[in-house]
């Protein structure tokens, strides 16, 4: 209760004097941890001078990506250094240049306006010019520039409008076609086949290389065609290919399975009568492919074909 | 061993025991601002907000705290030192060091400072390249003053920056190995897969020093 | 009007060499038409101070995130795709000493988008394949399109 | 002294070119004030003409470098010359030594090489209408001879390809005599610059139209071929834009319905057609109006 409470007399009294006798030194503890941070920083620091740096230390690779961005590695090149007689790219020469090389060309034409606003800047700003040559030639590259532009975009719209207008023409087109690819002497086999490959990659977009090939309507379209084609041409040299041409509905192939068959097979007489002899055991069993599944169809045959082709590049 | 730690385990001074412990190398790391050209000392392959605090005690508007953003610091060089308690040293003296151009002896350090025509800090838009010259000074005195001179390898960023060689390096700390870190992805956001790499190996080669010294010292006791 | 004003108006040579009044602030001589410029144009995004947002009207690459971070649409970042055969020997502009080729669409109207055109093309190059036509020797002038 | 990136904008082009381009009552003003402040040795003799009235083709120019002209107006009036340039700037021809020149001071930071004085002789350009061509024709007296003659005006017709200046020609006659025929100088010949592609190469041909099923440009390209969102592009409505953009008709109401109705219903009385009967009653009755009225 006394010391529960306290008085004001508790603290006077219970207070070491001089007169008290001091606390025993408490015991020497025997497990005491050694400090963990022994180290210091030292005494003897001065300041220093800075250490600039030193651009002897780096050696620049001649293949540097950023030479791109030099002419010759120069600083800057001199009016005379200039190209001042060259003209821009015509239309008419690039409209002769394939897709790819109009790219790199685009690319170069970058590359070097890229150089000229590089000097050019130099010439405004660290020399304090005010002459226009870098411009004057930059301007010219760029007329390069935007006459690749034009040029496949006028090659884009000169394909639509033909494809367009291709409905109309499709048929004196191919029977043109179809007149001069049969009048090809035997003798002339090898071109007569050339041509037909290009047509059937112009028309319908069959290539020549399997696995490139994207089947849709018209692919399919264009397999019984050429097939059909093939069939006429090496009817005209034999009597069973004729009588077997004879017997077809409508003097064609008409099943994609057949045009498959006789589309794969090489350009020489036994080889179509093979396809032929085929096709023929393919009737008497019945095997026909519904107009509906033609596409799913051929494009399994064609994954088929491109991966016997993986499987022995060889052959 | 977890190879990272979270914020507040490595955002204050760690002595050598603890720094073995936790599974990093005996290293000290310099990091500098691609704005300011100011300079950051850490033990750690990162850097905390407390360590901006305590490094840039005199700030003004020519040096300015840095904010911790990652995207403006990078790596100016590592340093691998030959024990734990050497690295511990090292950044103690350049965090001395910096406390006494900052704070203690400022006019000293001005003396030896480019100074533009209005007898301000030379500077560009906010670049200030004195303050990371001075580092590399830091860097050299503190090396030369802490008493060990061999085993020692600084990895540069970028060998533009330690300065000539043969004039400020060489003569002074004639031990010290000078290499480059790999440019091949050292970029903001991969820089922490280089730092970490460099520290596996400097650990690495840590123990094996250690285990052939065990072995000398073994050598030396059975005979 | 100033004493000194009426030198504008003098023409000598050595007062078009010396015109006390149109020098740059280093003490070289100025010869433009007026030294401090227009300034009357609109400032572009790399003047004013650093609180200065011209922008281009374009919004950027991405989107800010809630937390200050910034997420990039990279189909939004402008991207330069190599060709695939560079061909180095195409340089940007042509020798002066190449006549400049012309493509005459003589008997198709509508030039080279003609479809006529495009089928008598096709035809060509289905007979003979890829032969090149007579624009290859050097020396032509003009060839139909 | 340095101009930032002013040269990459576009901005202020608009003042710029209002100042370039005074208004038609300020014009003599400006050029006044243009020609007092250029330095003398930066001044052109002849006025600078405006960029769309520049010369630029062979007709308009009529003597390119290397012709002979002689001077029919000035101190140097007589003289032959040689055309070495054409001064673009203000349609003007720059001759050989015997031809128009003036000294000028020149300031130290635009003197040539090995120049020692502030003076220095620079070739004045003469306007078209003060040179005539000097051309070698057939002398009708001497056969066989050539005599120099000055010709008044020359013509233009035909066109031919010129194998020298890489391009087509016209003819260039004496006015008046169309058989006379002066040809074009012999242009000056020069090397292949470093950025030329080389001739064989720039003719190659490497695209043929091959196909009517695949174009023959990737699809890819197309966003940096053509501007999808340019704006001669915008604002052209396809037929399925304006069908979903016009309000379909509403149905009618019932008074509408009704009035339609009846209307139609209308239209389809027949109409009295008027008969001779009809005429002649017509008729009579405004006789008899009339001759009461007028009998009146």
């Amino acid at each position: 209760m006394l010391f529960q409470r306290g008085l004001s007399t508790t603290a006077r009294v219970s207070a070491r004097t001089k007169f008290t006798r001091p606390k025993p030194k408490p015991p020497k503890r025997q497990n005491v941890r050694p400090p963990t941070q022994t180290t210091h920083h030292d005494n003897t620091l001065r300041i220093q001078a800075p250490i600039p740096p030193s651009a002897a230390n780096i050696q620049c690779p001649d293949d540097h990506p950023l030479w791109q961005f030099f002419a010759d590695k120069k600083f800057m090149r001199s009016p005379e250094e200039l190209d001042v007689h060259s003209r821009p790219w015509s239309v008419p020469e690039l409209r002769r240049k394939s897709f790819e090389d109009l790219h790199s060309l685009w690319y170069t034409c970058l590359k070097e306006r890229n150089i000229l606003a590089r000097e050019n800047h130099l010439l405004r700003n660290a020399v304090g010019g005010q002459q226009e040559f870098f411009e004057q030639v930059a301007e010219r590259v760029r007329t390069t520039m935007w006459r690749i532009r034009h040029v496949l975009s006028e090659r884009d719209w000169a394909f639509r409008n033909a494809q367009e207008a291709f409905s109309v023409e499709k048929e004196s087109f191919v029977k043109d076609f179809e007149k001069e690819f049969l009048e090809l002497s035997q003798e002339q086999d090898g071109e007569a086949f050339e041509r037909l490959s290009r047509f059937q990659h112009a028309i319908f977009g069959i290539n020549e290389f399997i696995d490139e090939n994207l089947v849709d309507r018209r692919f399919v379209e264009g397999l019984k065609y050429v097939a059909t084609l093939k069939l006429r041409k090496f009817a005209s040299r034999d009597e069973e290919l004729l009588n077997f041409l004879a017997q077809c509905p409508d003097q064609g192939i008409l099943d994609v399975g057949e045009a498959f068959v006789l589309f794969t097979s090489e350009h020489k007489l036994e080889s179509v009568k093979e396809a032929c002899d085929a096709i023929k055991e393919l009737r008497e069993r019945g095997n026909y492919v519904p107009r509906s599944e033609e596409v799913d169809t051929v494009t399994q045959y064609i994954q088929r074909l491109a991966q016997a082709q993986l499987e022995s590049p060889a052959l | 061993m977890p190879r990272t730690y979270p914020y507040w385990r490595v955002s204050k001074f760690r002595p050598a025991t603890w720094l073995e412990g936790a599974g990093y190398a005996p290293q000290v790391f310099v990091f500098r601002n691609l704005e300011s050209g100011q300079v950051l000392y850490s033990q750690f392959p990162n850097f905390t907000q407390q360590q901006v605090d305590k490094q840039f005690q005199r700030t003004d508007w020519s040096n300015r705290k840095p904010a911790i953003r990652r995207d403006i610091w990078r790596c100016m060089c590592v340093v691998d030192m030959p024990t734990y308690e050497s690295g511990v040293k090292l950044y103690q003296n350049l965090c001395r060091l910096k406390y006494l151009r900052d704070v203690r002896m400022p006019q000293e350090a001005q003396k030896h400072r480019k100074l533009n025509e209005d007898g301000h800090i030379w500077y560009s838009s906010q670049y200030r390249p004195t303050y990371t010259q001075e580092a590399v000074a830091d860097l050299r005195e503190s090396i030369a003053k802490s008493g060990c001179d061999s085993d020692i390898t600084i990895h540069w960023e970028d060998a533009w920056r330690m300065g000539d060689k043969s004039k400020h390096w060489t003569p002074i700390l004639p031990g010290v190995q000078h290499s480059l870190m790999s440019r091949v992805g050292n970029i903001a956001r991969e820089q922490s897969t280089v730092l970490r790499e460099l520290g596996d190996r400097a650990r690495q080669e840590f123990q094996r020093a250690r285990k052939s010294n065990q072995n000398q010292q073994e050598g030396h006791m059975s005979l | 009007m100033k004493p000194t004003s009426i030198n504008c108006f003098q023409q000598s040579p050595i007062n078009l060499l010396t015109r006390p009044w149109k020098r740059y602030r280093d003490g070289s001589l100025f010869y433009g038409q007026s030294k401090t410029g227009n300034r009357r144009t609109p400032i572009t995004t790399k003047q004013g101070n650093k609180t200065l947002y011209k922008g281009t009207r374009s919004s950027g690459v991405g989107r800010h995130t809630r937390y200050g971070g910034y997420l990039i649409n990279w189909n939004r970042v402008r991207t330069f795709v190599t060709p695939k055969n560079y061909n180095t020997d195409l340089k940007p502009l042509v020798s002066h000493n190449v006549p400049e080729l012309k493509h005459s669409f003589k008997g198709y109207s509508q030039g080279s988008l003609d479809s006529q055109l495009y089928f008598e093309k096709l035809k060509e190059y289905i007979k003979y394949g890829k032969v090149p036509t007579a624009a290859s020797d050097v020396n032509c002038h003009v060839e139909r399109g | 002294m340095s101009t930032g990136y002013s040269h990459l904008t576009k901005v202020g082009a608009r003042i710029l070119n209002r100042l370039n381009n005074p208004p038609e009552h300020l014009k003599p003003f400006v050029s006044k004030y243009t020609k007092r402040s250029v330095p003398e040795f930066l001044r052109p003799e002849i006025d600078e003409v405006d960029p769309k009235d520049a010369f630029e083709t062979e007709k308009q120019w009529k003597y390119m470098p290397g012709d002979r002209v002689v001077i029919t107006r000035g101190k140097q009036r007589g003289n032959i010359c040689v055309v070495k340039q054409h001064d673009r700037i203000t349609n003007g021809f720059i001759l050989d030594e015997n031809g128009p020149t003036k000294t000028v001071p020149v300031p130290k930071q635009f003197w040539l090489e090995g120049q020692k004085t502030h003076m220095l002789t620079v070739p004045v350009a003469l306007k078209q209408e003060d040179v005539k061509l000097v051309a070698d024709v057939d002398d009708p007296q001497n056969p066989g001879h050539t005599k120099t003659v000055a010709v008044r005006d020359v013509t233009f017709s035909g066109s031919y390809y010129d194998p020298d200046y890489k391009k087509m020609m016209p003819y260039r006659q004496v006015s008046g005599e169309t058989d006379l025929v002066i040809p074009w100088p012999k242009p000056e010949q020069h090397e292949d610059g470093e950025l030329a592609t080389d001739a064989m190469v720039a003719r190659e041909q490497t695209f043929w139209v091959e196909s009517l099923a695949k174009n023959p440009i990737p699809e890819a390209a197309f966003l940096t071929i053509r501007n999808p969102h340019s704006k001669f592009r915008r604002g052209k409505l396809t037929t399925k834009d304006i069908s979903k953009l016009v309000a379909p008709p509403m149905p009618l109401s019932d008074v509408k319905k009704a009035r339609l109705a009846e209307r139609e219903q209308l239209a389809q009385i027949p109409r009295p057609t008027l008969t001779e009967e009809d005429k002649n009653l017509i008729g009579d009755k405004i006789y008899e109006h009339l001759k009461e009225y007028v009998g009146r």
